[in-house]
């Protein structure tokens, strides 16, 4: 990177890079460390996916099988999803695309940072020295009162991250209503933005509860006495009501940053005005909202009130469709416009399909009378993953490829990643798909050996998640190779409208040279014209 | 945020309004008023804190935004307890 | 943490604009720390509305004469930091330090009255499982109110000593001159997190002292 | 080895339960292809480069958005009253029904019919006729499900859940714990035996054990309980007789009904609901009796709840 104008990777320390505010660079800090996590996570996927090939599960010990479902989610949920999107893209891009130099709090940023791997840490550290084996959802009083294991550590790992996503999210909270440029009014944001909004909401006021509700595990397990203890009089139930007011939630966490990144996406790469743009900010709030009240719904054979389970039901029915709206908006975005298939354009596609099937199997299992047969079943593993991996990892590899020559100043291969995108849909669909059938069969989830029966769909989901495997490892491999053989990005080569496109690639450390001053709508394209769009006036 | 300087009458007035709340809650809690006690209990209690959040916090002189930034976490618990307790209050 | 002489960090276009982050920002940290706590509000509304006997009877075991004088010493300790962000507003400097001071001593004051209940507490066998033992019907249920009233007024007080450690570091940077008419929002951050913490006793005491008393 | 697509119905909830799974499954695949088809063609149509007119005539968006909002709306809630209807049917059992007792441990599930045989990890039920469950655990959170019959339900430590269903179908059939409950979860799995009546009348009698009542009888002697709560008793404890099932005085002026969950929190935790003119005098008997035991004093107390109580009317 030499002879380079200044940009914020000059510098080349360590320690510069241990010790920077700049959310840029700790965007950066965030990919490389949820990469590791993801990988741990993904190899213990891989082991019970191998383990699933038969079914007597031979190739490990039933508790090493828990154990691995466990880091597996644990990992997933909290130190790969709720940080993909939001602490790597969203520290990235938000400061720029709303024309500021840093968020609010750069020293609470790194802070963050910091939180975040110290709880990692924990979690990696309660593996390797004997593992848990209590499920990422941590039931009482199994985790109380009869798990082995270092469930404390574990529990207190997720704990301190936790305090590193909800200082991230206040972070955001603050940087968006505070920092944007002249002229940027809310309704000129981006929905990126709008939707990063929603999710920093949502950390920040279902974390606590989730941290509080783990402290008194914690406690309950050393003190040995506590308010989830059925023998004192105490309620299992009560716990899975606060863990599901976060956890709940928590899912949209992890599919509205995703659902921005194809709100960038989409109308870039049709050159057309988003459709709908208020509906679709709107929505985004209305999801945030609305899904505080509808945690209810896992627990509809828990033995919760049939009123109680009512009440959620209807609201998970309400929930759906401001997703849908957004899916519809998407769509009519297209009409009309001027469609390329670049890579995050697959990506996109490929959202839009598996999130609507997330969605829609979330309608069966909203609806309590079926939902009695498919609770804890394959079905509503296929169901997860769908929003999870369907959804988020898909709109992640988006992001990171439609944002990577911003980020690095280079571009990748645009054929490999095609076939990249590709691998991963079918290797995709092929892994999860059948598992809906299994799920509707009644094979339960978290079953280390099986009946034979249902080997046929174990054999072919196990035979799509190697496929799968390959669609993660191109990108990993053609990325590096990008950052030293890719060509060199220009500051705006997908003619993009949004800020963070007027300034060079990479950008320098103040982000732009001099502040923006923003006049227009966003997403001002013209399929007609496939031009450059107007350059923004500057100060 | 305004730089609004508060006169010391109002900090003196307010404080004094808390403490007679607090003789007061801790004199109700003493009356047999049946389940009254408890949303008297509550009712002064939150009266306490909505005094605490317009003066000392400044709420009163501050952006509409913090106004509403104030409320959330309160109608967060809300959502929380009320939904719960759905569960509780009729199985 | 305090900025300099310089009027405002760089992300930032004017020192009014990070006056205003700072505030948004400690008020969303606010809105969390009602969560925090509401987590555990959620289990005492649990527990008392499936026992009431059981947590009036226990309650009944607290003493009005430790939680009254301690919700006493924090309203006043509310008071005098209002009054010490009113001086650091008006640029003060010895008002300024002098209500930090009163303040700090309010907060140990209130430590140390805790301190004596916990004693107490002990003495009369009050802590569960370590050392509990109950006369009355319904042990358990009891025991399940005195596990919340640890848990509550441990992270309370907790608060309130993260409380003092912030009051003492703005007390000393008030004492060199490092807060200004100007440029006083460290006081007046600080001074929010403390009003939280006074406003989270507020509702423990009538929930935990006062319930077993008709 | 044999395959399935899909399940074996063997209940009548089964029956309801598919016709809304296959409901919603032609509702998604309709939505669907109301996305997919649009998407194929507007990506091939207007894809880059091609001469096509990309005009846009002056619509009104909002009337658009508003239909796209109503129509799933009204759809979602057509779906919410269909599945809410039917769960509130799935929730009550019909009276009459076998009565079947399940306590679930890590891991295995044992299981007691009313007329007395217990069972481990099996369920005997004849044909037709409606089987009531009920179930709590002694350890962690179980779940017993029985995919056939498209039910289930967490079994909980310290509180009774319940299950039912009618079979429909002679034959073998899964029973899965379905809620996570440690190391051997995947083992804790049993079958369902449905029988035609005449067989399960022969195998009912293979043991001729004595019902649960009578055992619970024989129990409320052994453990003292009829010491206190007997007739002739010198201790002024309640009567059981009649007991069951109707509504109980407080101390604390409240009332409470008698139903098994008041009885197991009696005989656990027994101060917390003192009846009206008694005293706390009952020892807990945590400890010392099983969650089976209790079940059989239940079905004991249960079997006297027409009799009257004899004369010693507090």
């Amino acid at each position: 990177m030499n002879n380079e104008p200044e940009n914020y990777l000059s510098e080349h320390s360590v320690r510069s890079w241990l010790l920077t505010t700049d959310h840029k660079r700790i965007g950066i800090l965030y990919l490389l460390s949820i990469l590791v996590y993801f990988a741990v996570a993904a190899v213990a996927a891989a082991l019970m996916r191998l383990t699933l090939l038969n079914p007597t599960g031979d190739l490990v010990l039933p508790e090493t099988y828990n154990k691995l479902f466990t880091l597996h989610g644990v990992l997933m949920v909290w130190f790969f999803l709720i940080p993909s999107i939001p602490a790597v893209l969203g520290n990235f891009v938000i400061p720029m695309m709303i024309g500021a130099r840093d968020v609010a709090f750069p020293k609470l940023n790194l802070l963050s940072w910091y939180l975040f791997n110290i709880g990692g840490l924990c979690v990696l550290y309660a593996v390797v020295v004997g593992g848990v084996d209590t499920g990422w959802t941590f039931y009482t009083p199994y985790s109380t009162t009869y798990a082995n294991g270092h469930v404390v550590t574990m529990i207190m790992g997720v704990f301190i991250a936790g305090f590193g996503s909800i200082l991230t999210g206040l972070n955001f909270i603050v940087t968006i209503h505070k920092m944007r440029a002249p002229g940027l009014t809310w309704f000129r944001l981006p929905l990126f933005i709008w939707s990063l909004y929603s999710t920093s909401l949502i950390l920040v006021l279902a974390t606590p509860v989730l941290a509080i509700t783990l402290l008194a595990i914690a406690v309950e397990r050393l003190w040995g006495v506590g308010i989830f203890d059925p023998n004192l009089g105490g309620d299992p139930v009560l716990f899975q009501h606060m863990f599901w007011f976060y956890s709940h939630p928590a899912v949209y966490i992890m599919i509205l940053p995703g659902m921005g990144v194809i709100s960038e996406v989409i109308p870039c790469f049709s050159r057309k005005r988003i459709f709908g743009y208020h509906f679709v900010a709107f929505s985004s709030i209305a999801i945030a909202v609305v899904g505080f009240s509808v945690w209810g719904h896992h627990m509809f054979v828990s033995s919760q009130s049939v009123y109680a389970a009512m009440v959620f039901s209807v609201l998970s029915f309400i929930v759906a469709v401001p997703s849908a709206i957004k899916v519809f908006n998407w769509t009519a975005t297209l009409y009309k416009g001027s469609i390329s298939y670049d890579t995050p354009m697959l990506y996109a596609f490929g959202f839009i399909g598996l999130f609507t099937i997330g969605g829609l199997t979330g309608l069966f299992l909203a609806s309590i009378a079926v939902d009695v047969h498919l609770h804890d079943t394959y079905f509503v593993v296929a169901h997860f993953h769908y929003i999870m991996v369907g959804g988020m990892v898909l709109s992640f590899m988006g992001g990171l490829h439609y944002w990577w020559p911003k980020i690095t100043g280079r571009m990748y291969p645009e054929i490999m990643g095609r076939i990249a995108a590709l691998v991963t849909f079918i290797g995709f669909n092929l892994t999860f798909f059948p598992q809906f059938l299994l799920g509707y069969l009644g094979q339960p989830r978290r079953y280390h050996a099986y009946p034979p029966e249902f080997q046929v769909f174990h054999v072919l989901s196990t035979a799509g998640a190697s496929i799968l495997g390959i669609g993660y490892l191109m990108p990993l491999l053609y990325f590096v190779w990008s950052l030293k053989y890719g060509q060199r990005a220009p500051a705006n080569p997908w003619k993009a409208t949004g800020l963070e496109w007027q300034t060079p690639s990479p950008p320098p450390s103040e982000n732009f040279h001099e502040t923006p001053i923003v006049t227009e709508e966003p997403y001002d394209y013209h399929p007609e014209a496939d031009e450059l769009p107007p350059e923004p006036q500057h100060a | 945020m305004s730089h609004t300087i508060v006169p010391l009458k109002t900090y003196a007035t307010i404080f004094v309004l808390l403490m007679v709340l607090l003789g007061l809650t801790v004199g109700v809690a003493y009356l047999d008023l049946g389940a009254l006690n408890l949303a008297a209990a509550m009712a002064i209690a939150v009266a306490k804190a909505i005094l605490i959040i317009l003066f000392f916090m400044h709420i009163r002189y501050g952006r509409k935004l913090t106004w509403v930034f104030a409320g959330a976490g309160f109608f967060w618990l809300a959502i929380l307890l009320v939904l719960a307790m759905t569960d509780y209050a009729t199985r | 943490m305090p900025e300099p002489a310089i009027a405002h960090a760089h992300q930032f276009e004017s020192a009014e604009q990070q006056r205003d982050a700072d505030t948004l920002g400690m008020w969303t940290f606010l809105a969390t720390e009602v969560l925090f706590f509401g987590g555990l509000i959620m289990c005492y509304t649990f527990g008392r509305f499936s026992y009431p006997q059981a947590f009036e009877a226990a309650s009944h075991h607290l003493y009005v004469g430790y939680g009254g004088p301690n919700t006493a010493i924090l309203l006043c300790s509310s008071f005098t930091m209002a009054l010490a962000v009113r001086s650091a507003q008006l640029g003060r400097r010895k008002a300024l330090v002098g209500f930090l001071i009163a303040t700090i001593l309010f907060g140990l004051g209130f430590l140390v009255v805790k301190g004596f209940e916990y004693h107490t507490d002990y003495v009369e066998q009050l802590v569960p499982r370590w050392r509990f033992h109950w006369e009355g019907a319904d042990a358990g249920h009891a025991e399940l109110f005195f596990w919340l009233y640890f848990v509550l007024t441990g992270l309370h007080a907790i608060h309130v000593t993260i409380g003092v450690g912030l009051l003492t570091v703005v007390a000393i940077l008030g004492w060199r001159g490092r807060i200004t008419a100007e440029n006083h929002m460290t006081a007046e951050i600080t001074g929010l997190y403390w009003h939280f913490v006074d406003i989270v006793w507020v509702f423990l005491f009538p929930l935990l002292y006062l319930i077993g008393h008709r | 080895m044999n395959f399935h697509l899909f399940p074996e119905q063997a209940s009548t909830v089964a029956r309801e339960s598919d016709w809304m799974f296959w409901a919603l499954t032609a509702a998604s695949l309709f939505i669907c292809l109301l996305v997919f088809l649009p998407l194929a063609w507007f990506a091939i149509k207007y894809r880059r480069g091609r001469k096509v007119n990309r005009q846009l005539a002056d619509v009104a968006t909002w009337k658009i958005e508003v239909t796209w909002t109503l129509i799933p709306l009204v759809l979602v809630m057509a779906l919410f009253a269909w599945s809410a209807d039917a769960f509130f049917r799935m929730e009550s059992a019909p009276v009459g029904a076998l009565e079947v007792n399940v306590v679930g441990k890590q891991w295995m599930w044992k299981l007691q019919h009313a007329e007395g045989p217990r069972e481990i990890n099996e369920l005997h039920i004849p044909l037709g006729r409606p089987v009531k469950l009920t179930m709590t655990s002694q350890d962690v959170i179980h779940d017993f499900f029985v995919p056939a019959f498209r039910m289930k339900q967490d079994v909980v430590p310290g509180r009774y859940t319940t299950e039912w269903f009618t079979p429909t179908r002679v034959g073998r059939y899964h029973i899965f714990c379905a809620q996570y409950c440690g190391t051997t979860h995947s083992a804790m799995v049993g079958w369902v035996h449905v029988m035609e009546p005449q067989d399960y009348t022969r195998w009912l009698a293979q043991g001729s054990p004595e019902p649960m009542a009578a055992q619970g009888q024989a129990l409320f002697h052994s453990l003292g309980c009829s010491g206190c709560h007997g007739v002739s008793s010198k201790i002024h404890a309640p009567p059981l007789e009649g007991l069951y099932g109707h509504l109980i005085p407080l101390e604390t002026k409240e009332f409470v009904m008698a139903d098994d969950k008041y009885i197991r929190d009696s005989i656990l935790l027994p101060a917390s609901q003192i009846a009206a003119g008694y005293q706390n005098l009952m020892p807990s008997f945590k400890g010392h009796i099983s969650e089976e035991e209790i079940m059989e004093l239940i079905a004991y107390i249960k079997s006297i709840a027409n009799q009257a109580p004899e004369g010693s009317a507090p």
